[in-house]
């Protein structure tokens, strides 16, 4: 190359930009296909009514300002229920991080190479998701009775599908030069994995704990049908009977719970960032 | 009448042009959408105008829908038409008929017949599956058709102190309220003397029974015939020994915004479905487990019930 | 060659082992580990399980396995296929609708991103969203669009929002970019720094949280039972309470084919991404 | 490999801006001390390069002038703003005026060469313009001729991840070119580059100082460079300025105070060529 | 800055390997030809420098050698094993034996320098220690004596992300002295450091190969290193091989057909001085 005088851009022999956007319209329209297909009533679709928004804001403005007063005079008898979903909560979500490093790992491109064993772990842990809570509880009564047991289960399989399936992908995503590195000095994957990849990669392993932790507390009601109590129930029952204003003071409860977890999720990100 | 938009406002003269029945599936049945649709077809050629049916499974849902005019008629338990008479002074129109009655009995169930069971347990055969299955105390007859007619030994739930009880959750009539209210009668303190074991939903209830979990638990006549597949020996793992009082069965209640007119007709149509054609006599079965609609509303039942309600609503 | 550098006088020690600085302390994680660990064995100890309950498993599981797929009752495909289109159309509505809208608010909310007063108000925003139960949120939007599949979507869509927006902040804060630093010494705003650091970077996990959400969606059944939208996961739900398990394990079958679809797609247009097709 | 190509392309003549640090300090989070008390001048116009050990502060010094890590205490000054006061659009403001070339590179790896670039003037752009990511003929030209300077006109459609180091280095050379700044500030920018390539690049650096009267702070690990390329060194030493004067005229005890011992023959890297 | 410290606490002196490609091709998936027709022996115990433009293929090379990189064509083979035709256990192996210095350092920026280092150990960790991740006292003697050769002992316990870029490259070194491996590739391992440590680096390959007899293959973009501490200098342009011969030998010519131009005096870096 030489150099030049100043010219016009024209110039400046740029390569021909390769014919990407042929592509991109082609999988642009099936999504927008696609959601027009879901729009349309006639073949099952939602038929979308703006119109009623505008006409009936009222009623839920209304129905809000009913869940906005809470009564406090209840806060005492969620005590107990509270507790008790805290610590299967708990326990639910610690028994599931602990299941969930090893499978994730190897659920995971970075940190399992193998295709095999890859998409043989993935495609459990896609079963297990798939099966909506509600079948899993009822089916876990079926099988282990009420009580505490089946809750924890319900929990840890649901904890487990969620974190496998989120830090997995999370892992696939970014770039991970120090596995390069291992590898070329002869590490073998577990190695790589115990001691490299997963310090790496624990903020994206804490963060969907701590939310399984939340979780878990939300999905209580779950706790309800196999049995084991909890604020999920106290909450449908005071739901049944429209006593919105205790339905607020449990909601504001559990709205402190999530604040708890989200500053600990934010202060244990910060440290490890 | 066929015309006027908006028509909901102006005290019901004018009818609208189409009304939203939403129905809540009293029993645990299958897909009820499907079966739906025969019931809405009726309607609407009776009427002349659109009905649109949906099946919602919340009952507070409907209840809440119906106070917002969304859904005109609700198909629902005796807790919702109490619930939606009271807050949103809808007009009762009709009450199930299950069985020839208006009502039904809780049933209690034990894996204990020793304890809970004076004499030895009958079968007797429940008619609406033709299973067999086990009853003591007398609360029916050996070899015969069962009748589910309560109260009937309520007296043993004096003994229940100490137990494990198997309770569904507090919005629950038969699951929950009238049998508290039994054991309350018979002097137990519900919080302290028994040892409650939660449970969702009447098989759940049974199942708690017959895998041991709990020796008690309540549920609707005949829960047992749900679990036969699962548990085919449930007739020695579960017997039933009282029946609580009646629980009135739910009906249809209407918004306050309807015309007369259409209200009468509405009901008078209902009213004649389930003998308009052996295909409704079918869908009323699968529906909601009913066999009939009947125009004799019996406010007070539901009255009386919401007096039942309000204990635990507290 | 003798290139050594007198600064060898720095450490006297023939071991080097003996130079090694003090490991900083690490007791206040030691301590916190511990609490933690004994709450967690507490919690535990505590929890009235019957472990033992846990070999009657194996057995239970081939029975209902058994009763639900060795004959999976195949009579109610149809309807399992249009419920299933029901509820992928509310699902995907719903979920456009959430991630159209956590997205942006997600990434404002990301430390470094948008204003502190800005990250409060909208992680306050996205907790309140997820404090409250699906149903609650559901509730009140049905006295507003009524007993109908929009509701359910709207429901899915508003309901989805706050963890959509938690995932979105928390994606963004752990990604270690230079090339944020990059664009913002060349004076780039927060849209500048998002749209040409952080959103490459972050579009692959984005993506794949958002084909989750409608993943998730799909299944959801609690809400759309309760505004009478029906869908793959009422039925799913209708069947399982009346204990149809030939049908039950028919529609799971159904279910989890969708998911595995979906899991696929997602993958690809990962891959794609990724590779910068 | 071009050397000589202006990257003047419609550029109106940027006016140099001085540098001012006054009692400079920064200390990271974890507590390492990288700047103590760093008081400098440097003219507007001039080119002044920093030598000093691996960890002496070169880096934090360089990203001080713009406010990317903040001081711990003390003021930078650059042109007419006090940067360690500055937030918000007026920090942005500033910045846009400063050009920085970064020992990392710092591109974003998914997005090509060409948009690599432009973001040197998206940074700039209005929002829209900005978010779309649609350049100006103006824009399109500075960013093509700043490639070309830096001999990078043929992987101009390439993903900048799949670039090798020098040309990953080179890309984000022409970044900091196509902000046409007033300042240019320089983090070993030819640490990855053969010598060839190296020299073209402070070839650049030189001619931008000159040609278009640029202040030029740029880190070097070659003394060598620094004295043929810049007038005026500054050393640090464990945060502290320990040498500032000439390139030409550092003597063998500057040497030993930047780099703690005596010089030898071969540390002027060539020197037995 | 130490260099004389002997990593040989315990170590069992390890015995050179040859490494041999046989008309090697290089094809990025993207369609870029990175190496072309390479055939190259390097005999046991050499010490060999790589020199070129930037994106001439140095880096490719390097990784071709321990399989990093899939050849397309060709075959590579160092010391008993044919490495194109590795994979699994056995490519680990023969990895274990080949220590690697990465030109972007690949460290795990979460993790501790120490940690970091040790990754340098893994290959020769038994399977039960292996899958503890348990490092022996030997490990540590090697990995700390490692850290003290480059001088980053005082920063054992601080997370590589907060180094400066210096020293991140100081630890990449030390990872890969601790292998104790019987190769060294080195992709343009002083980049990014100053003169002495560069030196103090340089000098402690020239070390290791001539007394623990390794065989050493490092690129360079600066010849006068090349010159200074190999006998023998390749050069590679557009991914084939235009120069191998004496480093000291280079002729203009040769100058000429590896940077695509003639030599100018300021290209020996350094001679302006
Ligand atoms: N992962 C990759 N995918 C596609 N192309 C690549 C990849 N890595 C390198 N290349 C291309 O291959 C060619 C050789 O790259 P290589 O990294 O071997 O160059 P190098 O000689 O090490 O250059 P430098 O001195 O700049 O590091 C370059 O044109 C580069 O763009
Ligand atoms: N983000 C950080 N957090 C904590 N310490 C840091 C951080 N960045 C740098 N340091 C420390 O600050 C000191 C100065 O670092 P700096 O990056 O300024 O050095 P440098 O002169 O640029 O070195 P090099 O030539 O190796 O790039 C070093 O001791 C380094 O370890
Ligand atoms: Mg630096
Ligand atoms: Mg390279």
């Amino acid at each position: 190359m030489s150099g030049t005088t100043a010219e016009p851009a024209a110039r400046f022999e740029v390569p021909p930009r390769p014919r990407t956007w042929p592509r991109r319209a082609l999988i642009v329209s099936a999504l927008a296909a696609f959601t027009v297909a879901t729009c349309l009533p006639a073949i099952g679709g939602v038929e979308i009514d703006l119109g009623a928004i505008a006409r009936n804001w009222r009623h839920g403005a209304a129905n809000l300002s009913a869940l906005l007063q809470p009564n406090w005079a209840f806060f005492p008898r969620t005590v107990q229920p509270m507790l008790e979903t805290l610590q299967m909560a708990f326990v639910g979500a610690a028994i599931a991080a602990a299941l969930s490093v090893p499978l994730t790992l190897w659920a995971a491109r970075p940190t399992n190479p193998n295709i095999l064993t890859r998409s043989a772990v993935r495609a459990v842990v896609n079963v297990f998701r798939a099966v909506p809570d509600l079948v899993w509880a009822t089916i876990l009564v079926a099988m282990v009775g009420v009580g505490a047991l089946p809750g924890l289960l319900a929990l840890v399989l649901f904890n487990v599908g969620i974190v496998v399936k989120l830090v997995s992908e999370a892992i696939d995503s970014a770039e991970h030069p120090y596995l390069e590195a291992a590898r070329a000095g002869g590490a073998t994957q577990h190695q790589i994995n115990r001691t490299l990849a997963l310090p790496q990669n624990l903020p994206l392993f804490l963060n969907q704990w701590l939310y399984a932790l939340e979780l878990n507390v939300r999905i209580s009601a779950i706790l309800g049908i196999v049995g084991a109590g909890g604020i999920g129930r106290l909450l449908d029952e005071r739901f049944g009977f429209f006593a919105y204003g205790d339905v607020s003071v449990i909601i504001l409860e559990i709205l402190v719970v999530v604040l708890v977890i989200e500053a600990a999720s934010n202060i244990l990100r910060r440290r490890l960032a | 009448g066929t015309d006027a938009a908006g028509s909901a406002d102006d005290g019901g003269t004018e009818w609208p042009e189409s009304i939203t029945m939403s129905l809540v599936p009293s029993v645990e049945g299958e897909n009820l959408a499907e079966a739906l649709d025969p019931l809405t077809t009726y309607l609407s050629d009776g009427l002349g105008i659109e009905v649109e049916g949906v099946v919602a499974n919340n009952y507070t849902a409907t209840v809440e829908a119906l106070g917002a005019d969304q859904s005109q008629v609700i198909i629902t338990d005796a807790g919702s038409l109490y619930q939606a008479t009271e807050r949103y002074g809808a007009e009762l129109i009709l009450r199930d008929v299950r069985f020839g009655a208006t009502s039904y009995a809780s049933v209690a169930y034990t894996n204990d017949p020793d304890t809970y069971c004076e004499d030895e347990p009958v079968l007797a055969t429940y008619e609406a599956s033709d299973i067999e299955l086990s009853y003591c105390n007398g609360i029916e007859e050996a070899g015969a058709a069962a009748t589910g007619q309560g109260p009937a030994a309520a007296e043993v739930f004096g003994d229940l102190a100490g137990a494990n009880v198997a309770l569904q959750a507090a919005t629950s009539p038969a699951g929950y309220q009238y049998p508290v209210v039994l054991m309350r009668e018979a002097g137990l303190d519900t919080d302290a003397d028994i040892t409650q074991v939660p449970v969702e939903g009447n098989n759940n209830a049974v199942l708690a029974v017959a895998n041991g979990d709990a020796e008690v638990g309540f549920a609707y006549w005949d829960a047992r015939t749900t679990v036969v597949e699962e548990v085919p020996d449930i007739a020695d793992k579960a017997v039933a020994f009282a029946y609580t009082e009646m629980i009135p069965n739910g009906g249809v209640a209407v918004t306050d915004t309807l015309p007369d007119d259409l209200v009468a007709e509405l009901t008078q149509l209902m009213d004649d479905y389930a003998d308009s054609s052996p295909e409704a006599a079918d869908v009323m079965f699968e529906l909601v487990g009913l066999s009939d609609w009947t125009a004799e509303t019996a406010d007070d039942e539901i009255a009386r019930y919401g007096e039942v309600l309000e204990q635990f609503a507290g | 060659m003798s290139s050594t550098v007198e600064a060898r006088t720095r450490t006297t020690a023939t071991r080097p082992g003996v130079a090694l600085p003090p490991r900083p302390s690490r007791r206040g994680q030691t301590a916190a580990t511990a609490v933690v660990g004994v709450v967690l064995l507490v919690a535990t100890a505590t929890l009235d399980v019957e472990w033992a309950d846990l070999r009657d498993l194996p057995a239970a599981v081939r029975d209902y396995g058994t009763l639900m797929f060795a004959d999976p009752d195949w009579s109610r495909l149809p309807r399992a296929l249009f419920e299933m289109w029901r509820s992928i159309s509310m699902a995907w509505l719903g979920a456009m609708l959430c991630v159209v809208v956590s997205i942006p608010l997600g990434m404002l909310a990301a430390h470094g991103v948008g204003p502190a007063w800005l990250r409060l108000a909208l992680r306050g925003l996205f907790a309140v969203i997820r404090a409250v139960p699906e149903v609650i949120i559901a509730l009140v939007l049905l006295t507003v669009t009524g007993l109908t599949p929009f509701t359910g979507a709207l429901a899915l869509g508003i309901a989805g929002i706050g963890t959509q927006g938690k995932w979105t902040y928390e994606t963004i804060e752990t990604l270690r970019d230079g090339a944020a630093d990059a664009v913002r010494a060349a004076g780039g705003g927060r849209t500048a720094v998002i749209r040409w650091a952080l959103w490459p970077a972050a579009l692959p996990t984005l993506l794949s949280f958002a084909l989750y959400r409608f993943e998730i969606n799909i299944r959801m059944s609690a809400v759309l039972g309760l505004v009478g939208a029906g869908g793959i996961g009422s039925m799913l739900a209708n069947y399982t309470n009346y204990r149809a398990w030939d049908t039950v394990g028919m529609l799971l079958i159904v279910v989890v084919a969708t998911t595995m679809a979906v899991d696929a797609v997602s993958g690809a247009l990962r891959r794609r991404i990724m590779e910068g097709t | 490999m071009t050397l000589d190509t202006r990257a003047e392309a419609g550029a109106a003549p940027a006016s140099a801006w001085p540098i001012r640090l006054d009692g400079v300090s920064v200390t990271y989070p974890n507590g390492t001390a990288a700047l103590r008390d760093v008081s400098l001048t440097i003219d507007a116009g001039e080119m002044v390069s920093v030598v000093g050990l691996s960890g002496s502060g070169k880096s934090t010094l360089i990203r001080a002038v713009n406010g990317l890590v903040p001081v711990t205490s003390g003021t930078v000054t650059v042109g007419p703003y006090t940067v360690s006061g500055l937030s918000g659009r007026r920090l942005r403001q500033v910045r846009g005026h400063i050009g920085m070339i970064f020992q990392g590179f710092n591109l974003a790896t998914r997005i090509d060469v060409y948009r690599n670039t432009l973001v040197g003037r998206f940074a700039q752009a209005g929002a829209l313009r900005g978010l779309l990511g649609v350049p100006t003929a103006h824009d399109r030209e500075v960013a093509l001729s700043a490639l070309h300077t830096v001999g990078m006109l043929d992987k101009v459609w390439t993903r900048a991840g799949s670039l090798s180091g020098g040309q990953q280095q080179r890309v984000a050379i022409a970044r900091a070119l196509s902000q046409e700044p007033s300042i240019m500030l320089a983090d070993e920018p030819v640490a990855s580059l053969d010598p060839p390539t190296a020299h073209a690049v402070m070839s650049e650096l030189e001619r931008i100082n000159t040609e278009r009267y640029l202040t030029v702070l740029v880190n070097l690990h070659l003394m060598d460079l620094a004295r043929q390329y810049t007038r005026r060194m500054i050393g640090l030493r464990a945060g502290e300025v320990v040498y500032d004067g000439p390139a030409a005229e550092a003597t063998e005890a500057d040497f030993e105070q930047i780099y703690g011992r005596r010089i030898r023959p071969q540390d002027r890297l060539g020197d037995r060529t």
